[in-house]
């Protein structure tokens, strides 16, 4: 009675140890839930308009761009500090992981693709994550002019007209 | 049974009230919602004018369509099974050799009714305060659970004569 | 060792799992990243400005619209129908209806769709289908309804239809924004959500 | 996925069911630890018998670490499960009041009702007690309504309130459980009362 006691607790004691030591060790798996990571993007700091995106560029030699674009845009011209991961296969990619310390900015064709890296990366640890507030396709890859005055783009850039003639501001 | 193993199974009842239903377990609710419907059978236009009864009648459900008053039916029908099991039924009336049967039953009269009294102002017996309480972590069952059995302690030496 | 040794060690065991456990415990229904890149390769969330003015101008009683910028913002100009829950909000309790829901189309905007994309994978990843990102925001919208000129010869039945749209959603987002402030809002309060209460207790 | 019912708005009648066949567990439990019986649990206070203080923690410790580890592991949310509103001022007054009931009628509500299914006629008349309580209290609400909904905290936990993680608190709550496991053996040993724990 008391040998099947002994065994009882120390067999659920080392189940339930196993199961917790499997889950945390399990890569398919958020390590910030929803709730953090809307906190977190709150604090709006991973946005880079084109002047922040540049200066970030100049100050950290050592940033690496993520292109999200498919393999083909990449190769017709990227940033040469540019690694190519497209967001479909953004898993796959062998060396993920290595980024995890690094300085990255997520650049991408589409605002909504780079936004959404930007929030599954975070989700799952990554911490000096950016993304570029804009899109490759206006820019030169290789040369960013620096004529185009940029402000963020979650600005209104109308306003509103009774009259229906609306100007540009 | 060895009160630990029977802890255990209280705890895993607990669990699969919580699992299943998304709540604890109790007890006073069902006396409540009880003397409440008899109340609305009995005196519906006094049921109505009530604040408190009539808060129990707006609804579509009845007042026994309730969790609670199924789960005491359980308790009834589960009390029974566990005495048939191990051999303890039995119609007796159980007192302390010093007291009398009637006072007793006096007693627990008065034991009901402070009981149920108290659990409808706290919100919860025992069984739903303080263990369900406790098992999800509630302060309110905190401190209903160390009023419960401090005032328990504290009035113990004067109904000593009844119980040892 | 009697079961008093025996249940004070469970017990004990039990308790130091769960405080080293991380504190971190993943919220409900939330996908796997695998799960989530499988819903962003879909790209099936995405609306662009011209569909949203055809579904407003056809009075499409199934969506959802979600102004998701600041109160001062919405109250500046909103595409009529739309309702503002602020992005720093949107995890609030109070709004759960609007996000809990499978049947409606909750479409998101905000100016661009940074914004909008944030909310849309908080949601996508709770396992709530029937999200939409409206494409380009506010300054889409403007850009293509409230000032789109419409370029080069009207020919085709399809070119006259989309014009006619852009008109009439031009016309009803200045007709409703200009209306009074008492007027405008008076049944724009986003709802507060309706869940059942928890039920539980015995008093 | 838990709380499975509040999930999938399932009919009213299988919430019921399960009410009952959980009931029946409950009281099957309740009569199995011993509390059909009123001296068995008037023993707690003094000394001679402290089953209920056992059985009591152990229960609610094991379905506190069960639904922790549930929700570790994504099978429960504990969010929708029902909280305890904390009305500080009734809590304690309440509380107050249901220790003297306990200690004049030997039952709980639960065990009350578990003990009049197996015949015991002190707990019939307990459970009277309890239907003119809840009237009693019915009728009486008008006059305490002030106080009884006043102070009012809302569904709070404790470990939130302390500032620490639910599992750290467990963990503190079971080593005084075990603390207190231990002093209850030593009381049992020190206050015994042959003559009643014999019969029972």
């Amino acid at each position: 009675m008391q040998k099947k006691g002994i065994i009882i607790v120390i067999a659920s004691l080392s189940v339930i140890l196993a199961l917790v030591v499997l889950k945390s060790f399990n890569k398919d798996a958020f390590l910030l839930d929803a709730k953090r990571a809307h906190t977190k993007s709150l604090e709006q700091t991973h946005i880079l308009t084109l002047p922040q995106f540049k200066e970030k560029l100049q100050q950290m030699p050592n940033v690496t761009v993520i292109d999200l674009r498919s393999t083909k845009a990449f190769e017709h011209g990227h940033f040469s500090q540019a690694v190519n991961i497209p967001l479909a296969a953004i898993l796959q990619y062998p060396e993920f992981h290595v980024f995890k310390d690094s300085t990255l900015v997520l650049v991408s064709n589409s605002l909504i693709e780079s936004t959404q890296a930007w929030m599954l990366m975070t989700q799952m640890g990554y911490k000096n994550l950016f993304l570029f507030d804009g899109s490759l396709d206006l820019l030169s890859a290789e040369t960013l002019s620096d004529s185009t005055e940029h402000i963020g783009s979650e600005v209104l850039k109308y306003k509103f007209q009774a009259d229906s003639t609306i100007n540009l501001e | 049974m060895n009160p630990y193993l029977a802890g255990c199974l209280l705890g895993s009842v607990l669990l699969a009230a919580m699992y299943f239903s998304g709540r604890g377990l109790g007890a006073s609710g069902g006396v409540k919602y009880a003397v409440v419907s008899v109340v609305g059978a009995v005196a519906p236009e006094h049921a109505e004018k009530s604040v408190y009864y009539s808060s129990y009648f707006n609804g579509e459900k009845k007042p026994l369509q309730n969790w609670l008053v199924f789960e005491i039916l359980g308790v009834l029908a589960g009390g029974f099974i566990s005495g048939a099991f191990s051999g303890r039924l039995k119609l007796k009336i159980e007192h302390s050799p010093k007291i009398s049967a009637k006072k007793r039953l006096l007693f627990a009269f008065l034991g009901g009714l402070f009981f149920v009294y108290g659990a409808q102002l706290a919100r919860g017996c025992t069984s739903g305060a303080a263990l369900s309480g406790m098992a999800v972590l509630s302060t309110a069952g905190f401190v209903t659970m160390v009023a419960i059995f401090g005032s328990a302690y504290l009035f113990a030496w004067f109904f000593r004569k009844n119980w040892i | 060792m009697n079961a008093r040794v025996l249940i004070s060690i469970w017990l004990v065991g039990m308790g130091l799992i769960l405080a080293l456990l991380p504190n971190n415990q993943t919220t409900m229904g939330q996908l796997k990243p695998s799960e989530l890149v499988e819903k962003m390769k879909q790209n099936d969330g995405l609306i662009s400005v011209d569909q949203l003015a055809r579904l407003l101008v056809n009075e499409d009683s199934t969506i959802l619209l979600i102004d998701l910028r600041s109160p001062d913002e919405y109250k500046e100009c909103n595409i009529p129908g739309s309702v503002n829950i602020p992005y720093a909000k949107l995890m609030d309790k109070e709004f759960g209806g609007y996000l809990e829901q499978n049947e409606m189309k909750r479409i998101f905007y905000s100016n661009s769709e940074i914004i909008s994309t944030q909310a849309w994978v908080l949601v996508a990843e709770m396992d709530y289908k029937n999200t939409f990102i409206l494409q380009g925001g506010m300054n889409s919208w403007y850009q293509t309804v409230m000032n789109g000129r419409f370029e080069g010869e009207r020919i085709t039945a399809r070119e006259n239809a989309l014009f006619e749209t852009r008109m009439k959603a031009r016309n009803l987002f200045i007709e409703t924004n200009s209306l009074p402030d008492s007027i405008r809002f008076q049944f724009k309060i986003a709802k507060q959500k309706n869940r059942k209460k928890l039920d539980g207790g015995c008093g | 996925m838990g709380p499975l019912f509040i999930l999938s708005d399932a009919p009213l009648w299988v919430d019921l069911l399960t009410a009952f066949l959980i009931g029946i567990a409950f009281g099957f439990a309740l009569e199995q630890a011993g509390f059909s019986s009123s001296r068995k649990l008037a023993g707690m206070f003094y000394g001679y018998d402290t089953t209920v203080l056992k059985v009591f923690f152990t229960a609610a410790i094991f379905a506190l670490v069960g639904s922790l580890f549930l929700q570790y592991f994504g099978l429960i949310d504990l969010n929708l499960v029902y909280v305890n509103e904390y009305y500080v001022g009734a809590a304690i007054v309440g509380g107050i009041i249901m220790g003297a009931g306990f200690i004049m009628g030997g039952f709980c509500p639960g065990t009350g009702i578990c003990a009049v299914g197996i015949g015991k006629i002190d707990a019939l008349f307990f459970l009277f007690g309890g239907f003119v309580g809840a009237f009693l209290f019915a009728e009486s609400f008008p006059y305490i309504a002030e106080f009884a909904s006043g102070y009012y905290k809302g569904p709070t936990k404790i470990n939130e309130w302390m500032g620490i993680s639910a599992g750290l608190f467990t963990l503190f709550l079971i080593i005084i459980a075990v603390a207190m496991f231990w002093l209850t053996e030593k009381a049992e040993k020190a206050f015994p009362k042959p003559e009643i724990t014999n019969e029972l």
